[in-house]
């Protein structure tokens, strides 16, 4: 079964400082696959290339069965790619529910015309996007934001709206970029209840870049963990805890055996 | 090809490049260190070179209405900032051009309401003559306009890079709520940098007004320096200098030696598609700052 | 019916239907006509500046280019019906916008407005110069010829000031479905977030070139309309960087990304200098010469611009949002326009 | 307030400014009333001031020493224009209702002028454009109601053309003769390249016409072409900013100020003084000569000043150029009233009775010397089928300080012009749907 998501070799410099150097990384149709590492690992920098945001110097990147060099971000919508942005990438000037509805922009195909004389498919595909939106927004109880305009809204929300965002148009690969951050317990776990409910119902796959390990670790299948951007370890929850390579990384502490004896109690689960 | 010819109208259109430069300096210092692009600086130009010509008129000695002019201009540069640009600190860029764009009615105003709507002559007392070398034109007008130009830059350069004055200033540009936080009193640098263009404008007009004539039209010399600032890059001091040569150098050759095969007067249009050309290849100008945007 | 539809259907109903009985010609030739092709500027400007966040100093050479298609394709083409005339002068005008455009689309924020300005020089500099434009009139400053729709002569002020009402509002209601529909959240998308949009599956490019193609031929048609139902002369210099500037401030004062903006703009731009100088002349008439108060007026027009952006920087579309109507325009319950 | 709020004030406004404006008027005794859209301010205001200034003296003068036009009282209103197209227009929409109705309009603006012609024409009501204008409404027959006085742009261009002629002895020398033209790239200044193509193939000078676009604040690279071609003379067909930068430059490039040929509109010290002493030398046409040595001007100076009611801020500009072509344009517009008057009687003329007026506004020598104005202006004598008038022309140079004249009176060659002119209006007709009015048999029949 080929993966859904497939890196291999990819290197990405910015002038002097080598973001990646020759990260592989698969991901298995269904799989919630977790990316973690240290502040500047490359975390980001490996989303952005596979997004097309940033074009790697080296390798190919394979998204179901198309490979490519450089990924154009323009086409990910169709290829059923969504993901999310480490600081919200939302359109302030639209209120929540076009914001939602604007996931689904890849499947339009009503030209200005037939949208100003209010044609059939214009009319019915702005339907659709309208009611799948507001599907979307009852899912994630944000009816009482619905029509307010996006700006004025709390950092919470925004992130639940982005999320919304990226669901409504069923992707067959969602791609998280720091979707806890500076959110409260509650909101942490009501947001891997939603993940936890898009791969289990419409067996989407999750590639989830996270700092906060307890979600991490809890809800991944695998995990990647990438070390001034190079891929250290791979494997399930449980091999990556006790991989005294990752284990250094993370504490830095010159003796393993030291570390080994006082883990910090969140790292285990 | 007459090369002889050729070198003249080379360095003549250098020499108008280094005329653009001194009004596009005034552009750079204020959006340098508050992102406002402040297209009051024509009216500023302008009512700089009116009140100094006016007192110069009334018998008062050159360097007495200079004084005075720049103590004018440095006072209106306060006052702007003030009344116009602080209330206005967090609204979009364009918002605060429109706000430029208003105050240069104000201002075009308020100098022909005091100094009334006449045309004055302005004379320097520096030969605007050609010297006496053959195919090459140069005045030592042309001279003193560089070497204030040169000088112009040199001192802001060095006030910007070494100077603690100059570092409160990139860090006003850089970020303003950072910068409140260091303890820059913000008024008093906006303050200081408003006098200082003031001063720019009044450098600006008196040169463009002696050429011209000291008149209404002064204010219009602002769309001959817009293509430096685009070429050049809107906050960089020595993008202006190098702009403005780039400019006057190309959009000259391109008078004299195309404008007669398609009618003639491109200079005016030539200047911007120049400077388009080198946006397409770098889309800040050639030393302004890249935008870099964190996703 | 929203709020918002019935306010400006009863005020289509008063402009269409009694203002026309007004007996005062200059109300129609020097307020009102400009007004609306002022506001279609505006309109126009208001999508590619308001909604797709393309700033452009250079909608005037735009209004050039229709006034001067829409005189050219008149007396070149015999029997061309008027309207498909001012049509057809939008179409080159959109045309040309996307050629304009092109380099907009590697350039962002001042540098790509000043950019524009390219636009606005070469047009003037190519109208002015190039005898083909003027068919060869070497005065340079153009007579429309007489016009008529359907055989009814359009003469009179107030059959100018109803045909601009009438072209004003069909484009304005093109505009308004435009705007809500999916295209206008690409614009809007486009404006706020370039990446978040083009990671969506907006075409990006496409879009900004058709929201030039669309502002221009909005800017298109204003020019015709400026030209033949106002001014009634075609003559380069009466779109120059002044004319761009006022569009400008229109949206700005009027309010960005907002259709009833333009309107609310180009009021404040074309009418208030009329009253300043009705005033002016009426309290200092007799006390100053004329020059003394219009430069007084300058002043204060420059100052109004400014106050207006630090009182509403969202323009005078805000203001009128939060101003409550009138009980007697919309009864709240029936949702009629009583 | 909302749109509908902002729209209704103005309404409202506007009526109550027109309804006081007619009602004060009606109850004066007889008066012949001229709309002045006049720019005081702007670029151009230096024109604006001195003509506005020079005419409005002219009508007091008129007023106090002669108690107006037999008895019929000259009044005005001003309206600023700025030299802006639609302001002008607004300025004629908002005046042309009042009552008394307009005498004639003086809107010294080509831009303005042409977008009045189809109101005025409808009013019938005329237009002057002294010295301006579109060149074709010479023909009277196409343009009943528009009056380029004293000079069209054709007939300009052909007496500068004769003045080289005569400066290098003859016509005839013009074949070995290099001119450049360097023009306002506007409409005014594009206007006479045809004829100086006509006029270059007709006495064999070289020609290069070189356009300055506007405003002109910077001419290096135009002067550098001049420089190029080495002409004998350049004319400067100039207009605010651009001519004392091009006689700045001038100097610069080194190209004598005393072979550069201003034109009617490149004439004033407001152009020449800004350049210092880079003008000195320079020649410009003109149509009236400067000065306050004319008995004309001094009545002003001591009726109109001495009872403090001159309309100049600064005395030292009365006899500038400006001031003295407002005054002549006074002269014209007043004696087409005294000759309309002694056709249809001593009361307030229609403006139709003041088209027939101007077109028999016959000024010989001896009735501008009546006038007090001998040597301020030649004559005049138009004719129902030339609006123009046939003014002639002479030449000033600049001292430094003020102007000189240096010819006498030229005629320029009004038969070479006149079958272009007639092709052009005929044009302006067939386009417009005109059928020309037949001069031949034009008898006193203006409407009363």
């Amino acid at each position: 079964m080929t993966p859904v998501l497939s890196l291999r070799g990819i290197s990405l410099r910015f002038g002097g400082i080598a973001a990646l150097t020759d990260v592989d990384l698969s991901v298995g149709a269904g799989e919630i696959h977790g990316i973690i590492g240290p502040n500047g690992a490359g975390k980001s920098s490996l989303l952005n290339v596979m997004t097309g945001i940033y074009r790697p110097d080296a390798g190919t990147i394979g998204i179901g069965d198309a490979s490519f060099d450089r990924l154009p971000a323009h086409r990910l919508a169709s290829l059923g790619v969504a993901r999310t942005f480490q600081n919200i990438a939302l359109f302030k000037g639209m209120s929540v529910l076009d914001n939602i509805a604007m996931g689904l922009r890849h499947r339009a195909r009503a030209t200005a015309f037939e949208q100003v004389l209010g044609l059939g498919r214009a009319r019915r595909e702005a339907a659709a996007a309208r009611d799948a939106a507001a599907a979307m927004i009852a899912r994630l109880n944000l009816e009482k934001f619905q029509d307010r305009p996006v700006a004025v809204l709390p950092y919470g929300v925004q992130k639940r709206v982005e999320l919304a965002r990226a669901l409504v148009g069923h992707p067959k690969l969602l791609l998280l970029d720091e979707p806890m951050a500076g959110m409260t317990g509650s909101e942490k776990t009501a947001l891997c209840e939603i993940i936890l409910a898009a791969r289990d119902k419409s067996g989407t796959t999750i590639v989830l870049v996270e700092h906060d390990m307890g979600v991490v670790m809890g809800i991944s299948d695998r995990i990647t963990v990438l070390d001034h951007g190079v891929r250290i370890a791979d494997g399930t929850a449980a091999e990556v805890q006790s991989d005294p390579v990752v284990i250094e990384a993370y504490l830095g502490i010159d003796e393993a055996a030291e570390a080994a004896v006082a883990l910090p109690a969140e790292l285990v689960v | 090809m007459d090369w002889g010819f050729f070198a003249g109208v080379a360095i003549a259109g250098l020499l108008t490049g280094v005329m653009y430069s001194l009004v596009a300096i005034g552009f750079v210092l204020i959006y340098k260190t508050s992102g406002v692009l402040n297209f009051a600086q024509g009216a500023m130009v302008l009512f700089a070179a009116l009140t100094f010509v006016s007192l110069d008129e009334m018998g008062v000695p050159f360097w007495v209405s200079f004084a005075i002019t720049l103590a004018g201009m440095v006072l209106l540069g306060i006052l702007i900032e003030k009344l116009v640009l602080r209330p206005l600190v967090n609204q979009p860029p364009i918002t605060l051009f429109m706000a430029t764009l208003g105050l240069s009615y104000v201002i075009e105003g308020a100098a022909q309401l005091f100094w009334g709507t006449q045309v004055h002559e302005l004379d320097l007392g520096i030969e605007d003559v050609p010297l006496p070398l053959n195919a090459i034109l140069i005045s030592q007008f042309d001279l003193f306009c560089a070497g204030v130009a040169g000088a112009l830059v040199l001192a802001l350069t060095l006030l910007f890079r070494y100077t603690r004055t100059g570092l409160a200033f990139r860090a006003a540009a850089e970020d303003q709520y950072a910068a409140l936080n260091t303890g820059l009193k913000l008024p008093r640098i906006w303050a200081t940098v408003w006098g200082v263009a003031g001063f720019v404008s009044l450098v600006a007009g008196l040169l463009w007004g002696a050429r011209t004539g000291v008149q209404f039209s002064l204010s219009l010399v602002v769309l001959k320096s817009l293509p430096v600032l685009v070429l050049g890059g809107f906050d960089s001091i020595l993008g202006a200098i190098v702009g403005g040569l780039i400019i006057g150098l190309t959009e000259t050759l391109a008078e004299v030696y195309i404008g007669p095969m398609v009618g003639g007067g491109i200079d005016q249009w030539i200047a911007y598609v120049i400077a388009l050309v080198f946006l397409l290849v770098r889309p800040t100008g050639l030393f302004g700052q890249r935008s870099v945007e964190r996703v | 019916m929203t709020r918002d539809n019935a306010a400006a259907f009863a005020l289509l109903l008063v402009m269409a239907l009694i203002v026309p009985l007004i007996p005062s010609d200059y109300m129609f030739d020097a307020i009102l006509t400009p007004l609306l092709a002022v506001s279609l500027a505006a309109l126009g400007l208001n999508l590619l500046a308001g909604y797709t966040g393309q700033v452009s100093l250079g909608s005037a050479a735009f209004m050039a280019v229709g006034a001067f298609g829409a005189y050219n394709l008149l007396i070149r083409i015999p029997g061309l019906p008027l309207l498909a005339d001012f049509l057809l002068a939008g179409v080159v005008a959109a045309v040309l916008g996307v050629v304009f455009g092109l380099p907009s689309l590697r350039l962002r924020g001042f540098y790509l407005a000043i950019s524009t300005l390219a636009a606005q020089f070469f047009v003037q500099w190519a109208l002015t110069t190039v005898d083909w434009f003027s068919d060869g009139d070497t005065s340079g400053v153009l007579t429309t010829p007489p016009l008529s729709i359907a055989g009814v002569d359009i003469d009179s002020p107030v059959r100018r000031y109803l045909l601009s009402l009438a072209v004003v509002t069909l484009l304005t209601l093109v505009a308004i479905r435009l705007v809500r529909g999916r295209t206008g959240h690409d614009f809007l998308a486009v404006r706020d977030n370039e990446l978040a949009a083009r990671i969506l599956g907006v075409p990006v490019l496409r879009t900004k070139l058709f929201a030039c193609a669309i502002s221009s031929f909005y800017i298109g048609i204003a020019g015709a309309l400026w030209a033949f139902l106002y001014l009634r002369t075609v003559e380069p210099a009466g779109f120059d960087l002044d004319r761009s500037f006022e569009i400008l401030f229109v949206i700005i004062i009027g309010g960005l990304a907002s259709i009833r903006g333009a309107f609310l703009g180009a009021a404040f731009i074309v009418v208030l200098p009329l009253l300043l100088s009705r005033a002016g002349g009426a309290i200092f008439g007799a006390t100053f010469d004329s020059g003394l108060v219009d430069i007084v007026e300058k002043i204060i027009l420059g100052a109004l611009i400014i106050f207006f952006l630090r009182v509403e920087p969202a323009g005078l579309s805000a203001l009128a949002a939060r101003m409550p109507l009138p009980r007697f325009v919309f009864n709240k319950n029936l949702g009629s326009v009583s | 307030m909302s749109f509908r709020g902002l729209l209704l004030a103005g309404a409202v406004a506007f009526g109550l400014g027109t309804a006081a404006a007619q009602a004060q008027s009606a109850a004066t005794p007889q008066e012949q009333y001229f709309p002045l859209q006049s720019y005081r301010v702007g670029p151009y205001a230096a024109g604006g001031t001195g003509f506005f200034g020079g005419f409005i003296d002219y009508m007091n003068l008129i007023n106090m020493r002669d108690g107006g036009v037999n008895g019929v009282k000259l009044t005005w209103s001003e309206c600023e224009t700025q030299y802006i197209v639609e302001q002008g227009v607004e300025c004629y929409e908002r005046m042309k209702n009042h009552v008394p109705a307009p005498s004639a309009w003086n809107p010294l603006s080509v831009g303005i002028a042409y977008a009045m012609i189809p109101g005025i024409t409808a009013d019938k009501v005329p237009l002057i454009t002294i010295d301006h204008g579109r060149t074709d409404s010479t023909d009277g027959a196409v343009f009943p109601y528009v009056f380029p006085l004293l000079m069209n742009p054709y007939s300009e261009t052909s007496a500068i053309v004769n003045f080289i002629g005569s400066r290098i002895g003859g016509d005839d020398k013009l074949a070995t003769k290099s001119i450049v033209v360097l023009y306002h790239g506007s409409p005014y200044g594009k206007e006479t390249i045809p004829i100086y193509q006509l006029l270059a193939k007709k006495y064999g000078f070289k020609l290069q016409q070189i356009e300055v676009p506007d405003p002109g604040t910077e001419q290096e690279a135009q002067w550098l072409e001049i420089r190029r071609i080495r002409p004998d003379y350049v004319v400067l067909r100039g207009w605010g900013v651009m001519n004392p930068v091009a006689l700045k430059t001038a100097q610069k490039t080194g190209f004598p100020a005393d072979h550069i040929i201003g034109n009617v509109w490149s004439n004033s010290e407001e152009d020449a003084k800004p350049a210092g002493d880079a003008a000195k030398g320079y020649i410009a046409l003109t149509t009236q000569a400067t000065g306050t040595q004319y008995p004309v001007i001094q009545q002003i100076e001591n009726t109109v000043y001495s009872a403090g009611k001159g309309d100049m801020a600064d005395k030292s500009r009365i006899g500038s150029v400006y001031y003295n072509l407002g005054v002549v344009n006074g002269i014209l517009n007043v004696e087409a009233v005294r000759i309309a008057q002694a056709q249809f009687g001593d009361h307030t003329l229609t403006g139709d009775q003041m088209r027939w007026g101007f077109e028999h506004l016959d000024l010989d020598p001896a009735r501008v010397q009546q006038l007090g104005a001998a040597g301020l202006f030649h004559s005049i004598n138009v004719t129902c089928s030339d609006h123009e008038g046939h003014g002639l022309v002479t030449f000033q140079q600049w001292d430094g300080t003020q102007w000189h004249r240096i010819s006498d009176w030229i005629a320029p060659d009004w038969a070479l012009l006149r079958p272009i002119i007639e092709a052009s209006a005929d044009k302006y007709a067939a386009q417009n749907g005109i059928t020309p009015r037949d001069c031949g048999k034009q008898v006193a029949s203006a409407a009363p």
